[in-house]
């Protein structure tokens, strides 16, 4: 059954090369074979899930071109894995629904889904392979589509802030190649299982100075790919102009694919974080949550405050990952999941309102509870998760994120978690009142509630933000995000356990 | 002495990552992150070489000689791909973006802010 | 002369050519400078025993240079703004500092001519079969095969990056954008 | 380039050599395609050398005259069935086991047919960069004659 992890890359590839081949033809062919593939993708992330419960080791491996580990391309996928197949083709299908009548406004859209099923296929890349520099290749192949997705509205400011955008990820890129080629000298093996082992069985003074080293340089790459505060000018430019689905993708799984999830596989798989690496990790998180949300607070732009939003909300994840106690490695990867959700909810809500009423800017908006009740409530719902509202999922990983601070003695951090929590709160309330609840200045008379096509997604979204709090019900628990913690939990045993598979 | 080459290389990137730090125009930054793929590409091969050997390519009637370190070559044939992916889409944007502002100067284009 | 003093000299070279091109203010003046570099580039691959990389670069570069020459030709080209002279100054320090902590880290790596050798040795040595004159893979270059057979997948993902560039630039280079603009 | 009719493109005499190299370049291209798994080149160098070659044409003759022939559109399908080419090569591994394997005859080292997918993967290759660069550049060209 291990047959089923390619695919997760081909069948998105497919996608793609088929759209650009017929779909230029006929545009309702693109439509369905989009949401084919979604559908299918999200489907076999189901599958492996359930392969993997019933897997000894928890851990699937497969070899690419039937070559073995250091020498071929093996592929690896554990618990960890799965959270982000799960995330990244939940959102993805999500989004591609929705495209389909959104994207009705713009022209040549066979374009738009051969580049979202290439952004795909590059996500799925980065989340399943065990290779290094694959892994660049693959984030290459979803940061290109995305430079090119942004600038898919063809206007001056789409186009600025795509630029924007490139030059920052190519340098990231730059950064994170030369540090694989720092990495390939000194150890002279590509596959993550193997560069682990060499480097704890290599006897060399210095060996301790070179992790460390290469660990800051891939802070810095993977920093900027994922917009970490001193790093993050490009986010609110590129989120505010990206068409709304592609912004919901690139805020909710995105950054957190070719940030997040590959630095934490690095540094927590392949190098075994020290105690410095941490607390830089805890710094940049507080850093990001705090100078996220204030900036976020003078926003007027609806789609700007969010995306200022999703870098304060990666602070959190980031400090949650950073305490590195079960109890904190808990909170940080359930609030991505939460966070993924809960944004592209946002951030699909932003352009129903984008569409109907043709801007953006929260003063020229509101009344829109009576005109549009099904946007109105996804929003609502959405913005009560993100501010940590009891019943909501937000709620529950940014109590476990600031129950693990205290626990872990950080106290200072649990205060300004605490803090950017209500500043968070204050922000949605502006966002509620005036956007969607308050008078309006302007007239509202021939606004309608959005296609069906854009309301299925918000609704889907808005139950998982709902039940989502659930998966900590310890039943449910044992079967999934405890499983999750402890791949990040063992640290390098990883290695171990992936080259006695290979 | 040995490291040499490694380092007159990375002295290559770093005058490419002046040039997209420091320089205002659209295609100086291009050539900037041109530099840096260069020297990239040229660190990997360097990485590689082995002293007294030759190509990695076979022939029929020679016997078989110690050959430098192929890995490395077939990683940047993939990064030179990238490398000019990543130039043309740059290049089509600048075009949009004279078309737009007719210049070429960053400080002019800025429409977004905040 | 060692191999290591010529390729000093063309790096050297190499380095000379993109300052000139960072520095010159004519912007035709600085694509073909770093036309120049790229070439230079091209035959210290060669020096390296990479033809399949001076191949590919001297071509690419010539292409790289085509594109880059149109997008410049014909527009403004010497009046853009500068920097002030204390960002120029902090940048330099900056990248002074960072160059002097990578070279802290280059002394560990393996010396130039030396390389380690721990998984490309099956590709030259193990690699080759029994009678250690051709491939498993049967081809001649193992540049080659390393890249279409036991790393064929990496070169699956540079198709796709190709794919997705081109994409790209008929993406923006649509003459409407959207259908109805407000 | 603003010229009328068949004054486009550049002067009788580099018409006239353009006319006796571009096939070479092409026939060129097309080798270093078929020897990539003997000699140095792949399908790579051979793809930039195919689309140098339309080039060449487009800059010795002008933009109209290679249109007529060949537009950037179908230039967009080749490009697509090179990729779904390849990757169909890639998925009929699956046949014997395993994604990607190299399913084909090795045949006799140092021939042409010989070395498996790698001779089909190059072709493939070859028709995606080829095919999509010269798209690429055509668009580009397009966009920037319309706006002078």
């Amino acid at each position: 059954m291990n047959n089923i992890i390619p695919l997760f890359v081909i069948i998105p590839l497919a996608g793609a090369f088929l759209n650009s081949l017929l779909g230029r033809f006929s545009k309702l062919f693109s439509d369905i074979l989009s949401n084919i593939v979604c559908i299918l993708t999200t489907f076999f992330s189901f599958v492996i899930l359930f392969n993997l419960n019933l897997s000894p080791n928890n851990i699937l491996t497969y070899r690419v071109g039937g070559w073995v580990a250091p020498i071929g391309i093996m592929l690896v996928v554990d618990h960890l894995s799965v959270l982000m197949l799960l995330t990244v083709n939940l959102v993805a299908l999500c989004c591609c629904i929705y495209s389909i009548s959104y994207m009705e406004k713009y022209t040549d859209k066979w374009k738009y889904y051969a580049l979202f099923m290439i952004m795909l296929a590059g996500m799925n890349g980065v989340i399943i392979t065990s290779d290094i520099f694959n892994m660049y290749v693959f984030l290459e192949i979803a940061a290109i589509a995305s430079y090119a997705l942004v600038a898919f509205g063809d206007e001056s400011e789409k186009l600025e802030a795509s630029f924007k955008y490139l030059v920052l990820g190519s340098v990231a890129s730059a950064i994170i190649l030369l540090s694989i080629a720092l990495i390939y000298s000194y150890v002279s093996s590509l596959n993550l299982a193997d560069i682990s082992l060499t480097l704890s069985n290599m006897v060399d003074v210095n060996k301790v100075y070179f992790i460390k080293f290469i660990s800051l340089l891939l802070i810095v790459g993977f920093g900027v790919k994922s917009a970490l505060v001193p790093f993050h000018s490009w986010l609110p430019d590129a989120h505010q102009s990206a068409p709304a689905p592609i912004s919901a993708m690139s805020s909710g799984v995105l950054i957190k694919t070719l940030g997040i999830y590959a630095m934490v596989r690095i540094l927590f798989n392949i190098f075994g974080v020290g105690q410095k690496i941490l607390s830089i990790i805890v710094i940049l998180g507080l850093l990001s949550m705090f100078v996220g949300v204030i900036l976020a607070l003078y926003q007027w732009d609806y789609k700007r405050l969010l995306a200022y939003h999703s870098i304060s909300q990666f602070g959190y994840i980031i400090l949650g990952i950073g305490l590195a106690t079960p109890l904190g490695i808990l909170g940080g990867l359930f609030h991505l999941i939460n966070h993924s959700v809960f944004k592209s909810l946002l951030f699909l809500t932003s352009g129903a309102t984008e569409s109907t009423l043709g801007t953006r800017d929260l003063r020229r908006m509101g009344e829109l509870n009576k005109k549009m009740p099904l946007t109105t409530f996804s929003a609502l719902i959405g913005s009560m998760s993100i501010s940590g509202i009891p019943p909501f999922n937000g709620f529950w990983s940014k109590l476990i994120i600031i129950v693990a601070c205290i626990q872990a003695k950080q106290y200072f951090a649990g205060f300004i978690a605490t803090i950017v929590s209500f500043l968070t709160l204050s922000s949605f309330t502006k966002v509620l009142k005036y956007g969607f609840y308050g008078k309006s200045e302007v007239d509202h008379k021939n606004i309608k509630e959005v296609p069906d096509s854009m309301v299925v997604p918000m609704i889907i979204l808005s139950l998982c933000c709902i039940f989502m709090g659930l998966l900590l019900l310890p039943q449910i628990r044992q079967y999934f995000l405890d499983n999750v913690v402890n791949v990040l939990q063992h640290g390098t045993i990883y290695a171990t356990k992936v080259f006695e598979l290979r | 002495m040995s490291h040499l080459p490694y380092i007159l290389c990375l002295i290559l990137f770093l005058i490419g990552l002046y040039a997209v730090l420091v320089k205002k125009n659209l295609i100086k930054i291009i050539i900037g992150l041109g530099i840096i793929d260069y020297s990239l590409n040229l660190f990997l091969v360097l990485i590689g070489y082995k002293k007294q050997s030759i190509f990695p390519i076979l022939s029929k009637d020679t016997q078989i000689q110690p050959m430098v370190d192929p890995l490395p070559q077939a990683l940047v044939l993939t990064a030179i791909v990238i490398g000019l992916a990543v130039t043309m889409l740059m290049v089509a944007i600048a075009i949009r973006l004279y078309e737009k502002y007719e210049t070429f100067d960053i400080t002019q284009i800025r429409k977004l802010k905040g | 002369m060692t191999v290591e003093t010529i390729i000093s000299f063309l790096i050297f070279l190499m380095i000379l050519g993109a300052v000139v091109a960072v520095e010159l203010k004519d912007l035709l003046s600085s694509v073909v400078s770093i036309g120049a570099v790229g070439v230079i580039l091209s035959l210290t691959f060669l020096l390296l025993q990479a033809p399949d990389l001076a191949i590919v670069q001297l071509v690419v570069e010539i292409l790289a240079l085509i594109i880059l020459i149109r997008a410049t030709v014909t527009r403004d080209s010497v009046n853009y703004s500068q920097r002030e002279i204390f960002v120029k100054v902090v940048t330099m320090i900056g990248v002074v500092v960072f160059l002097i902590s990578l070279v802290s880290i280059i002394k560990l790596l393996p010396p130039f001519g030396e390389p380690k050798l721990k998984v490309a040795s099956y590709y030259i040595t193990e690699g080759l079969g029994i009678k250690n004159n051709i491939s498993e893979t049967g081809a001649a270059n193992i540049v080659s095969s390393i890249i279409l057979d036991y790393r064929a997948y990496d070169t699956l993902g540079e198709a796709t990056v190709l794919f997705c560039a081109v994409l790209g630039v008929l993406a923006v280079m649509r003459k409407v954008g959207r259908k109805n603009e407000r | 380039m603003k010229d009328k009719n068949n004054n486009s493109g550049m002067t009788l005499i580099v018409k006239t050599v353009t006319r006796l190299t571009v096939g070479l370049i092409m026939l060129y291209g097309l080798y270093i395609t078929f020897h990539g798994h003997l000699t140095p080149g792949g399908g790579f160098a051979g793809g930039v050398i195919l689309a140098l070659s339309f080039i060449h044409l487009i800059l010795a003759f002008g933009k109209d005259f290679v249109i007529k022939k060949f537009s950037e559109k179908i230039a967009g399908v080749f490009e697509s069935i090179g990729a779904v080419l390849f990757l169909t090569i890639a998925v009929s591994g699956f046949l014997v086991g395993y994604f990607f394997i190299n399913i084909y005859g090795k045949g006799i080292p140092f021939n042409l047919f010989s070395a498996g997918i790698i001779l089909p993967c190059n072709l493939s290759i070859m028709l995606i960069v080829g095919f999509g660069l010269f798209c690429a550049f055509l668009t580009l060209l397009l966009f920037i004659s319309s706006k002078e």
